[in-house]
C-alpha cells in the first residue's frame, strides 16, 4: 500500500518533468508542423548555460536559470531564422535540418565541456517527509514552475490574439499574411518560446538528474511518446499524456523492472493509439 | 481609394492580366465579371499582394503599394476574403474571425466581433467549433467575417456567394449593404452576377486578362446578359 | 511537375545501374577500405529502398531497423541451424519480416504523417526491448555471434571478397524488388500520396495498397538486415538500434526522396562521408550534422532533385516566381 | 419532363440486372451532440434524378458522405437493390457502383489530365464491356486539347468537369454529385446538364444531386428533397416544392427573384 | 626526421559512451606526445615520430568493422581499442583479416581468445579481480546481499552477470537488475531497489551520469546501504551523486591504483605535456600503458606495418611501464590465451563518510 502511493508520487514527479519538456516540443509541432529533433539539444544547452552561469560565474541559481531560459530562447530564435524558416512548409526536410543542428550542438557542447557529466547541483536539497512518503523539495519547485509555465503557454497560445495569429500562420500562411499577420516574426517567436521552455526544463532538471552532452536524447524520446499519445500539437493533450506516461512508467518500473517496464509502457501507448489513432486529445479532420 | 494602372500579372509564361486599369472610388462598390480564368482572382490577389505585379501601379488611399508586403497592405486597411474560403481549419470559428485583429485595439476588435456575430448568428452558435468541421457554406461566412473583422477601408471579396444557398446570399448581401452604409469601399468578383449586380455601383468586364468594358450596373447588365454571364 | 512517369522510371533504372560498379569493387581490389565502403553502401542502399517504398505513398516509415532485425535474425537462425543456402536465406530474410508486417500494418497503417513516423519509431524501441528480453531465442543483448557465411549450392561464400559480392547482390535484389513494386503500383501509390480521398472514391482500396507497400518495405528491410548480418557474421541488437533509422532517412532525403536514384546517390555520399568523418573522432557527429544542414538547405529535394531542377530550368527558361494562392480547393 | 423519370434501357448491365434502387431507410447521423439529420428515408432509381437542396449546413454533404461509405450512419440502413450497403467501405462501394463527386475541385493535382483519366480508368476497371463515351465528353467539354497539362493549372471549370468525367470510369450505377455547378459560369453549367444526361441515358445511372442553383435543379430534377436542420422539410416536384412557404422561408429567402 | 609510425585508437568518440572513447584517445595521444618530445621511437636504425589516427567506432558492430577497414586504408596496424563490446564484436574478425594488432578495453566475455591471436586486452574483467575485490568489500561492509544494476544492452549485461556471479560465489546473495539505456529519471527504479532491501547496490556497468542520478535518487528515498562501482569511474560517480558529504558508504575499483605516486606522476606529465587536465575517466591511464607497450613492441619488431610481427614481440616482452613498473601477461585460464595485462588495480572505499586509503591489489601474471 505504502509503495503504491509513493510510486504514484514518483509518477507525478516524472509527469511534471515530462510535461515541461513536451509542451515545447508539441508547440513547435502544432504551430509550425516541424518535428524538432534539436529539442533535446536545447534542454541540454539550458542546463549548461545555467551551469556556467552559476558554477563558473558564481551567479545565484535563480537568475542563472532565468538567464539560461532567455539564452536558449534567443538561440532558438536565431536558429529558426537562419536554418528553419525558409523550409518550414517541408516537414520532412526540417526534420533532417533539426537533426543536423542537434548533432552540431552536441559536438559543440562536448568540445566545450567534455564528454563527462559536469558537477551541477540543485541549490536546495532535502525532502518533504511524512508517513513514510517523501518528496524532494526540488521536485516541488519543479512542479510549481511547470504549472506556471504550462499555464503561461496555454494562455499565450489559446487565449491571446498573438496565439491565434501564430496558429493561423501555421494553417494557411498566405491567407494569414493577407490578414495582416507578419510571418517573419511569428515562427521564430514560437520556436523561441518552445526552445526557451526546453532550456528552462534543462536548467531546472539537469542539476537534479545529470548533465552531460547526450542527456537530451532520452528526453527527446520521451517527448516523442508523450506528444503522440496526447495528440499532436495539443498542449493539454501533452500535459495529460505526460502524467499518464509518468505514472505508467513509475508503476511498471517498480513492479516489473526498468527494462520490462519500458516495454510495457511502449506497448500500452501503442494500444491506446490503436483505439484513438489521433491521440487522446487530438481531433480528426473532415474529408469532404 | 484604389487606382490600378496598367497592371500585368504573370505566372511563369502565362499572362493572367495584361495592362489592366481599374478605378474604385471612396465608398463605391465595384464588381469584376468575367468567365473562368479571365484573371479576376489574379487582380484581387495582386491588390492584396499575394501575387506580384509584373508591371503597373497599384495606388491605395494615395499610397503606391509597390514594394509593400501583404501584411502591411492588410494593416493599411484592406480586407480580403479569398476565393474558396480558406478558413483556418484548426482554429475555432471565433478565432478565425479574430485572427487578423492583432493590430486593432482589443476593445475595437471585441465590438466588431459583436457586430459580426449579430449579423451572422451562426458565428455565435458555432463560436468554439473548429472551422474545419463546418459545412462549405458555413465556412464561406467565416471567411467573410474574418475579412471584415478589422472594419477595413477596402474590402476585397473573391466570389463570396460560392456554394451559398439563396437565403444565405440574401444574408450576406444584407451584411454587405450594412458595410457599405458604414462607408466601406468594396471590390468583388462573383460568378453569380445577378445577385452581385444588385450590390454594386459599377462593374468591369474582364476577358482574357484585359478589361473589355466598364460602366454602371445598368450599362453592364445588358452586356453581361448578352455575353451570358448571368 | 507534369506527368513524370517515364522520366522517373529512367531515373530509377539509373539508380539500379549505379549499383553495378559496387559488384566490381571486390573483384578488382583487395583494399579493405574500398570493400568496406562497397558493402556499407550496399546495405545502406537496401535500407534506403525500404524507406523509399513507403515514401512513394507519402509515408515516412521508421520501422526499417526493426524489420532489418527480424530479417537478419531469422536468417541468422537458419544459418546457425545449418541451412545456409544463399537463396533460401534471402527468401527467409524477405518473408519473415513481411509476415510480421501484415498484422502490424493492419494496426499502424491507419495512421498518417508524423503519427505514423512516431508509432513506427515506437515499434523499433519495442523490438529492441523484445530482443533483450528473449535471450534464449535471440541471444539477448549479446546477439547471435559467429553466424556462418551464406553458401551457394554448397560452396561457402565466406571469403572477404565473396562476402562483399553477396552483400551487393542482396542489395541489387532488394533494389529490383523495390523497383518492381513501385512500378507495378505506381498509379495507386502516388494517388494515395497525393489525394487519398479521391483515390478511394475512384475505387482504390487504400488499405490494401498501403499493406502491399508496407509488406514490401518490410521484406526489403529484411534483405538489408540479412546483408548486414551475413557481412558481419553477427546478428546483434546494436546493429538495429532505433536511431539508425535516422541514417537511412538521411540517405533518402539527401539523395532526393523522389527517385530510386536519389536513394543510391544519398547512400553513397553519406556513407563515404561518414567514413571520412569518423576519423575526426569527436568531431564526426558535428561534421555529419553540418553536412545534413548544408545539403538540406541547399537542396531541400535532395541532390537528384537539385539536379533535376537545374536541367528543367534549362529547358523552360521562365519559372513561376511564387506559388500563388488561387485555385486551391474551393471547399 | 415526365420522360426523365423513365429508366433508361440502354446500358448493358442494367439490362442484365434489372433496374435497381438506392434506398435509405431511417438514416440518422450525429457528430457528438450535433444531430446532422434524423431518420431520413428516400430512394433513387437507376436512370432517375433526385435533387437535394437545403440551406448551408443542412447536412447535404454529410448525407452524401454517409451514403458513399465515408462516414458510418449513427442509425438506419442503406440498400443498393436488395443488398444492405450500410457502412460498406468507401472504395468498395465505388466499385459496386455508388460513386460520388466532391464539392470542391478534386483531381490529382500535379499530374496531367491524361494521367488523371488513366488512373481513374485503372482504379475503376471493374465492370468491363461497353464504351463509356468518355472521349466524346472530353471533346465536348473542351478537355481533349488539355490532355498534357497538369490538372491544377486548368481553369476552374475544366477542373470541375474533369473531376466529374473521372467518376464515370468505374461505370457507376448511382452518382452522388455534390454541388457540381458551384463556381461554374452559366455556359459551363449547361455542361453539367450534358454530363448528367449522358450518365443517365448512356450508362443508366441514378443521380442524386446537391445544388444551390435553382435553375439547374428545376431543369434537371423531376423530384427534389428539401433538407433543413436535419429533417426532410419537403419532397416533390420542384415547381411545387419551391413555392411552399416553409421552403421559401428556410431556403430561398425573401430576396429570391 | 623522415620516419613516422602510426598508432590507431578507436572507441565511441560521440554519443553516450564518448567519455570512454575520448579518454582512451587522450591516453594514446599523451603517450605519442611524450615519445615524440623525447626524440621518437627507435625503429630499426631510425628514430620515428608517432602519429595517432583516431576513429569513431560509433558504438556499433558495423562501426567497429568499418573502423578496422579505415585503419587498413590508412596503413595503421597497431591499434588501441575498441572500447565497447559492440565495437569489439565488429572489429575482431575484420582486424584479423587486416592483420592488425589491438589492445581492446571492455568487459565482453570474449574480448580476447585463441581464435583471435592479434587481440590483446588492456584492462582486466571481473573474473580477474572480482573475487578479491568482492571478498574485501564483503568483509569491510559486512555484506549479505547486493544487487547489480546495468543497462539492458551488451555493455551492461555482460559485465553485470559476471559480477553478480562473483558476488554470489563470495557468499553475497546478489541479483541483477536491467533498465533501458537512456532512462533519464531513476525515481521508480530507486523505489524498486528500496523494496529489495539489499546491503549494497553495485552500479558498475552504468554510465557515470546515470549512476549519479540513481544514487542521488536512492539517497533521497532514504536508502541506508552501501554503493559500489566495481569498474572505472568511481570518483566521477561520487561527484555526480553529491560528493562525500552525501555518499557515506561507497566502494569502488580502479583499473590502475590511481592514488599510487606513479599515477600521480603520470597525471602531472599529462597535464604538463598536453596543457589540459587529465580526463576524469581513468581509462586514460590504461590507454597510456597499452600505447607505451605497443610502441615498445613496434620498436622490437622493427615495423609498424605488420600486426602479426608486433603481436609476436608483444607476447615475448614483459610489460614494463615507466610509471607502474613491471607486470606480466595473464588470461590463459579465463580466455584460453595469455594476452591480458596484469598491472595492479586499486580498491577504494568510503566508510561512514571517511575516505579509506586505496588498497593496491596485485593481479598475478600467468
Ligand atoms: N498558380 C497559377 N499558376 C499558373 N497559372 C495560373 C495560376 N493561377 C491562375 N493561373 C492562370 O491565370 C489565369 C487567370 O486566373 P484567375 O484565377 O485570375 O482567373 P479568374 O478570373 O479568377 O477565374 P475563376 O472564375 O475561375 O476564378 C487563368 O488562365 C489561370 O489558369
Ligand atoms: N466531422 C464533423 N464534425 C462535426 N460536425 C460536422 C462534421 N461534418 C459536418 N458537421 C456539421 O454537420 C452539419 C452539416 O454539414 P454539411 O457539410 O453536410 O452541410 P451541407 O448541407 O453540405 O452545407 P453546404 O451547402 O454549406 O455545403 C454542419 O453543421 C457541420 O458543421
Ligand atoms: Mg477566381
Ligand atoms: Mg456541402
Amino acid at each position: 500500500m505504502e509503495s503504491i502511493v509513493s510510486t504514484g508520487v514518483i509518477g507525478v514527479t516524472l509527469g511534471t518533468q515530462y510535461a515541461l519538456i513536451s509542451i515545447g516540443f508539441t508547440l513547435i509541432f502544432g504551430i509550425m508542423g516541424v518535428v524538432n529533433f534539436a529539442h533535446g539539444g536545447f534542454y541540454v544547452l539550458g542546463g549548461y548555460f545555467a551551469f556556467s552561469l552559476s558554477h563558473s560565474l558564481g551567479m545565484p541559481y535563480v537568475p542563472a536559470v532565468l538567464l539560461a531560459t532567455l539564452a536558449t530562447g534567443v538561440l532558438g530564435y536565431v536558429i529558426e531564422t537562419l536554418f528553419v524558416e525558409k523550409y518550414v512548409v517541408d516537414h520532412l526536410a526540417t526534420m533532417l535540418i533539426t537533426l543536423g543542428i542537434y548533432q552540431i550542438m552536441t559536438t559543440g557542447i562536448t568540445m566545450a565541456y567534455g564528454a563527462e557529466p559536469v558537477d551541477f547541483k540543485f541549490p536546495i536539497s532535502g525532502s518533504l517527509r511524512g508517513g513514510g512518503y517523501y518528496v524532494p523539495y526540488a521536485n516541488l519547485i519543479v512542479f510549481a514552475v511547470c504549472a506556471a509555465a504550462i499555464s503561461a503557454v496555454y494562455y499565450l497560445v489559446f487565449k491571446t490574439r498573438y496565439g491565434i495569429a501564430l496558429r493561423a500562420m501555421a494553417d494557411d500562411g498566405p491567407v494569414a499574411k493577407a490578414q495582416g499577420i507578419t510571418p517573419a516574426r511569428m515562427f521564430p517567436m514560437a520556436f523561441a518560446i518552445a526552445t526557451a521552455l526546453a532550456g528552462l526544463t534543462g536548467a531546472l532538471v539537469t542539476p537534479m538528474l545529470s548533465l552531460e552532452p547526450t542527456s537530451g536524447e532520452g528526453v527527446l524520446g520521451k517527448a516523442f511518446v508523450i506528444v503522440i499519445l496526447g495528440g499532436l500539437g495539443s498542449v493539454s493533450g501533452a500535459v495529460l499524456a505526460a502524467f499518464i506516461v509518468g505514472l505508467v512508467e513509475a508503476y511498471t518500473s517498480v513492479y516489473f523492472g526498468g527494462s520490462l517496464g519500458a516495454l510495457a509502457l511502449f506497448i500500452l501507448v501503442m494500444l491506446i493509439l490503436l483505439v484513438r489513432p489521433q491521440g487522446l486529445l487530438g481531433t480528426v479532420a473532415r474529408k469532404a | 481609394m484604389l487606382t490600378i494602372e496598367n497592371l500585368s500579372v504573370r505566372y511563369g509564361g502565362i499572362e493572367a492580366l495584361n495592362k489592366v486599369s481599374i478605378e474604385v472610388r471612396q465608398g463605391e462598390s465595384v464588381l469584376l465579371v468575367g468567365s473562368n480564368g479571365a484573371g479576376k482572382s489574379s487582380l484581387i490577389n495582386a491588390v492584396i499582394g499575394l501575387v506580384p505585379a509584373a508591371s503597373g501601379r497599384i495606388v491605395f488611399d494615395g499610397k503606391d503599394l509597390a514594394g509593400t508586403s501583404c501584411p502591411v497592405r492588410a494593416r493599411l486597411g484592406i480586407g480580403y476574403s479569398p476565393e474558396g474560403r480558406r478558413v483556418f481549419r484548426s482554429l475555432t470559428v471565433t478565432e478565425n474571425v479574430l485572427s487578423g485583429t492583432l493590430g486593432t485595439p482589443m476593445a475595437e476588435a471585441k465590438a466588431n466581433l459583436e457586430w459580426i456575430q449579430d449579423t451572422f448568428p451562426l458565428l455565435r452558435e458555432r463560436a468554439n467549433q473548429p472551422a474545419n468541421q463546418l459545412s462549405g457554406g458555413q465556412q464561406q461566412i467565416v471567411a467573410i467575417a474574418r475579412a471584415v473583422s478589422t472594419m477595413p477601408k477596402l474590402l476585397l471579396l473573391d466570389e463570396p456567394f460560392l456554394g451559398l444557398a439563396p437565403v444565405w446570399i440574401g444574408h450576406i448581401s444584407d451584411a454587405i449593404r450594412e458595410l457599405q452604409r458604414r462607408g466601406t469601399t468594396i471590390l468583388m468578383t462573383e460568378q453569380m452576377a445577378r445577385p452581385a449586380l444588385k450590390l454594386v455601383d459599377r462593374a468591369y468586364v474582364i476577358r482574357g486578362g484585359e478589361v473589355r468594358r466598364s460602366g454602371t450596373v445598368d450599362e453592364i447588365r445588358d452586356v453581361a446578359l448578352a455575353e451570358e454571364y448571368l | 511537375m507534369t506527368s513524370n512517369r517515364r522520366r522517373d522510371f529512367k531515373l530509377d533504372l539509373c539508380g539500379l545501374a549505379l549499383l553495378l560498379p559496387l559488384l566490381v569493387v571486390p573483384l578488382v581490389t583487395n583494399e579493405p577500405f574500398y570493400n568496406s565502403l562497397a558493402y556499407q553502401a550496399a546495405i545502406g542502399v537496401s535500407a534506403a529502398m525500404a524507406v523509399y517504398v513507403m515514401l512513394r505513398m507519402g509515408l515516412l516509415s521508421f520501422t526499417v531497423p526493426a524489420f532489418m532485425a527480424i530479417g537478419g535474425y531469422a536468417a541468422a537462425m537458419f544459418a546457425k541451424a545449418g541451412m545456409s543456402e544463399l537463396l533460401l536465406l534471402m527468401g527467409v530474410a524477405f518473408i519473415v519480416p513481411a509476415l510480421f508486417a501484415i498484422p502490424l500494418g493492419a494496426l499502424v497503417l491507419r495512421l498518417k504523417g508524423i503519427y505514423f513516423i512516431f508509432v513506427t519509431f515506437l515499434f523499433n524501441e519495442i523490438l529492441q526491448l523484445v530482443l533483450f528480453e528473449t535471450p534464449t531465442l535471440t541471444g539477448g543483448s549479446d546477439g547471435i555471434p559467429a553466424v556462418p557465411a551464406a553458401t551457394l549450392f554448397g560452396m561457402s561464400l565466406g571469403s572477404p571478397s565473396m562476402l562483399v559480392v553477396v552483400t551487393v547482390s542482396v542489395c541489387i535484389v532488394a533494389t529490383i524488388c523495390t523497383l518492381a513494386v513501385t512500378q507495378r503500383f505506381r498509379a495507386e501509390f502516388t494517388s494515395i500520396e497525393e489525394n487519398e480521398t479521391l483515390a478511394e472514391s475512384l475505387g482504390v482500396a487504400v488499405w490494401k495498397y498501403r499493406t502491399i507497400g508496407f509488406v514490401a518495405s518490410a521484406g526489403v528491410s529484411g534483405l538489408a538486415g540479412f546483408a548486414l548480418v551475413n557481412m558481419l557474421a553477427t546478428a546483434h541488437p546494436s546493429s538495429f538500434a532505433s536511431w539508425s533509422v535516422n541514417n537511412y532517412i538521411a540517405y533518402a532525403f539527401v539523395g532526393g526522396r523522389g527517385t530510386m536514384l536519389g536513394m543510391v546517390v544519398g547512400s553513397y555520399l553519406l556513407i563515404f562521408m561518414t567514413n571520412i568523418f569518423s576519423s575526426y573522432a569527436n568531431l564526426s557527429a558535428g561534421l555529419y550534422g553540418v553536412l545534413l544542414l548544408v545539403v538540406m538547405m541547399g537542396a531541400p529535394n535532395g541532390i537528384v532533385g537539385l539536379f533535376l531542377k537545374f536541367s528543367e530550368r534549362r529547358k523552360t527558361r521562365i519559372q513561376p516566381t511564387i506559388t500563388p494562392v488561387v485555385k486551391e480547393g474551393r471547399a | 419532363m415526365s420522360s426523365v423519370l423513365a429508366p433508361s434501357p440502354v446500358a448493358t448491365h442494367t439490362a442484365r440486372q434489372g433496374v435497381q434502387k438506392l434506398r435509405l431507410d431511417g438514416v440518422t447521423k450525429q457528430f457528438g451532440g450535433l444531430k446532422v439529420f434524423d431518420n431520413i428515408s428516400f430512394e433513387v432509381e437507376q436512370g432517375g434524378v433526385l435533387g437535394v437542396i437545403g440551406p448551408n449546413g443542412a447536412g447535404k454533404t454529410t448525407l452524401i458522405n454517409v451514403i458513399c461509405g465515408m462516414l458510418a450512419p449513427t442509425a438506419g440502413r442503406i440498400y443498393l437493390g436488395d443488398r444492405d450497403i450500410t457502412a460498406m467501405p468507401f472504395h468498395a462501394l465505388a466499385r459496386l457502383g455508388v460513386a460520388r463527386s466532391f464539392q470542391q475541385t478534386n483531381t490529382f493535382r500535379s499530374v496531367s489530365v491524361e494521367e488523371n483519366l488513366f488512373r481513374a480508368q485503372r482504379f475503376g476497371a471493374v465492370h468491363g464491356g461497353g464504351d463509356l463515351g468518355i472521349d466524346a465528353l472530353l471533346d465536348e467539354f473542351g478537355l481533349s486539347s488539355h490532355l498534357d497539362e497538369p490538372s491544377d493549372k486548368l481553369p476552374y471549370g475544366l477542373q470541375k468537369m474533369l473531376g466529374l468525367v473521372m467518376v464515370l470510369s468505374a461505370r457507376p450505377r448511382f452518382l452522388l454529385l455534390d454541388e457540381p455547378a458551384a463556381g461554374l459560369e452559366r455556359r459551363e453549367r449547361t455542361q453539367v446538364d450534358r454530363f448528367i444526361e449522358h450518365a443517365r441515358t448512356k450508362l443508366g445511372c441514378g443521380v442524386l444531386i446537391v445544388e444551390h442553383d435553382m435553375d439547374l435543379v428545376k431543369r434537371l430534377c423531376p423530384r427534389i428533397l428539401v433538407l433543413e436542420a436535419g429533417r426532410l422539410l419537403a419532397e416533390g416536384p420542384p415547381a411545387e416544392v419551391l413555392s411552399r412557404r416553409e421552403v421559401i422561408d428556410a431556403y430561398l429567402g425573401a430576396s429570391e427573384d | 626526421q623522415d620516419c613516422e609510425i602510426k598508432l590507431g585508437t578507436v572507441g565511441p568518440m560521440t554519443g553516450g559512451g564518448a567519455s570512454w572513447g575520448l579518454s582512451e584517445k587522450a591516453g594514446v595521444e599523451f603517450e605519442a606526445a611524450y615519445v615524440n618530445a623525447n626524440g621518437g621511437v627507435q625503429v630499426g636504425n631510425r628514430k620515428c615520430k608517432v602519429k595517432v589516427v583516431a576513429v569513431d567506432g560509433l558504438s556499433t558492430v558495423a562501426g567497429g568493422a568499418a573502423a578496422s577497414n579505415y585503419f587498413a586504408s590508412e596503413k595503421v596496424f597497431a591499434i588501441n581499442g575498441p572500447v565497447l563490446s559492440t565495437e569489439i564484436t565488429g572489429f575482431k574478425p575484420v582486424s584479423k583479416r587486416n592483420n592488425q594488432v589491438n589492445f581492446a578495453t571492455g568487459f565482453a566475455k570474449d574480448v580476447i581468445g585463441p581464435d583471435f591471436p592479434l587481440a590483446f586486452h588492456k584492462i582486466q574483467s571481473p573474473p580477474a579481480w572480482g573475487p578479491l575485490v568482492a571478498k574485501t568489500a564483503k568483509e569491510r561492509f559486512k555484506l549479505k546481499s547486493a544487487v547489480v544494476l546495468g543497462p539492458n544492452d551488451q555493455g551492461g549485461t555482460d559485465a553485470g552477470t559476471q559480477l553478480a556471479k562473483i558476488y554470489n560465489d563470495t557468499g553475497v546473495k546478489t541479483g541483477t537488475e536491467w533498465y533501458q539505456r537512456g532512462t533519464t529519471n531513476f525515481g521508480p527504479i530507486a523505489t524498486r531497489i528500496m523494496n529489495m532491501n539489499v546491503d549494497a547496490v553495485d552500479v558498475t556497468t552504468m554510465p557515470p551520469g546515470e549512476a549519479g542520478i540513481l544514487i542521488k535518487q536512492l539517497l533521497e528515498a532514504g536508502y541506508p546501504g552501501v554503493f559500489a562501482r566495481l569498474g572505472a569511474g568511481g570518483d566521477v560517480v561520487i561527484k555526480n551523486s553529491g560528493g562525500i558529504e552525501k555518499v557515506k558508504n561507497f566502494y569502488w575499483f580502479d583499473h590502475v591504483p590511481t592514488e599510487n605516486p606513479a599515477i600521480k606522476k603520470l597525471t602531472a606529465d599529462f597535464e604538463r605535456l598536453m596543457k589540459a587536465p587529465v580526463p576524469d575517466n581513468a581509462l586514460v591511464f590504461n590507454a597510456q600503458l597499452a600505447a607505451e607497450t605497443m610502441l615498445k613492441a613496434i620498436s622490437l619488431a622493427g615495423t609498424d606495418q605488420d600486426g602479426e610481427k608486433i603481436a609476436v614481440e608483444l607476447r615475448k616482452l614483459t610489460p614494463d611501464s615507466r610509471y607502474l613498473g613491471k607486470a606480466g601477461w595473464r588470461g590463459k585460464g579465463q580466455y584460453g590465451i595469455n594476452q591480458e595485462f596484469s598491472f595492479p588495480v586499486g580498491f577504494n572505499y568510503i566508510q561512514d563518510g571517511k575516505v579509506g586509503a586505496q588498497v593496491k591489489l596485485d593481479i598475478p601474471a600467468e
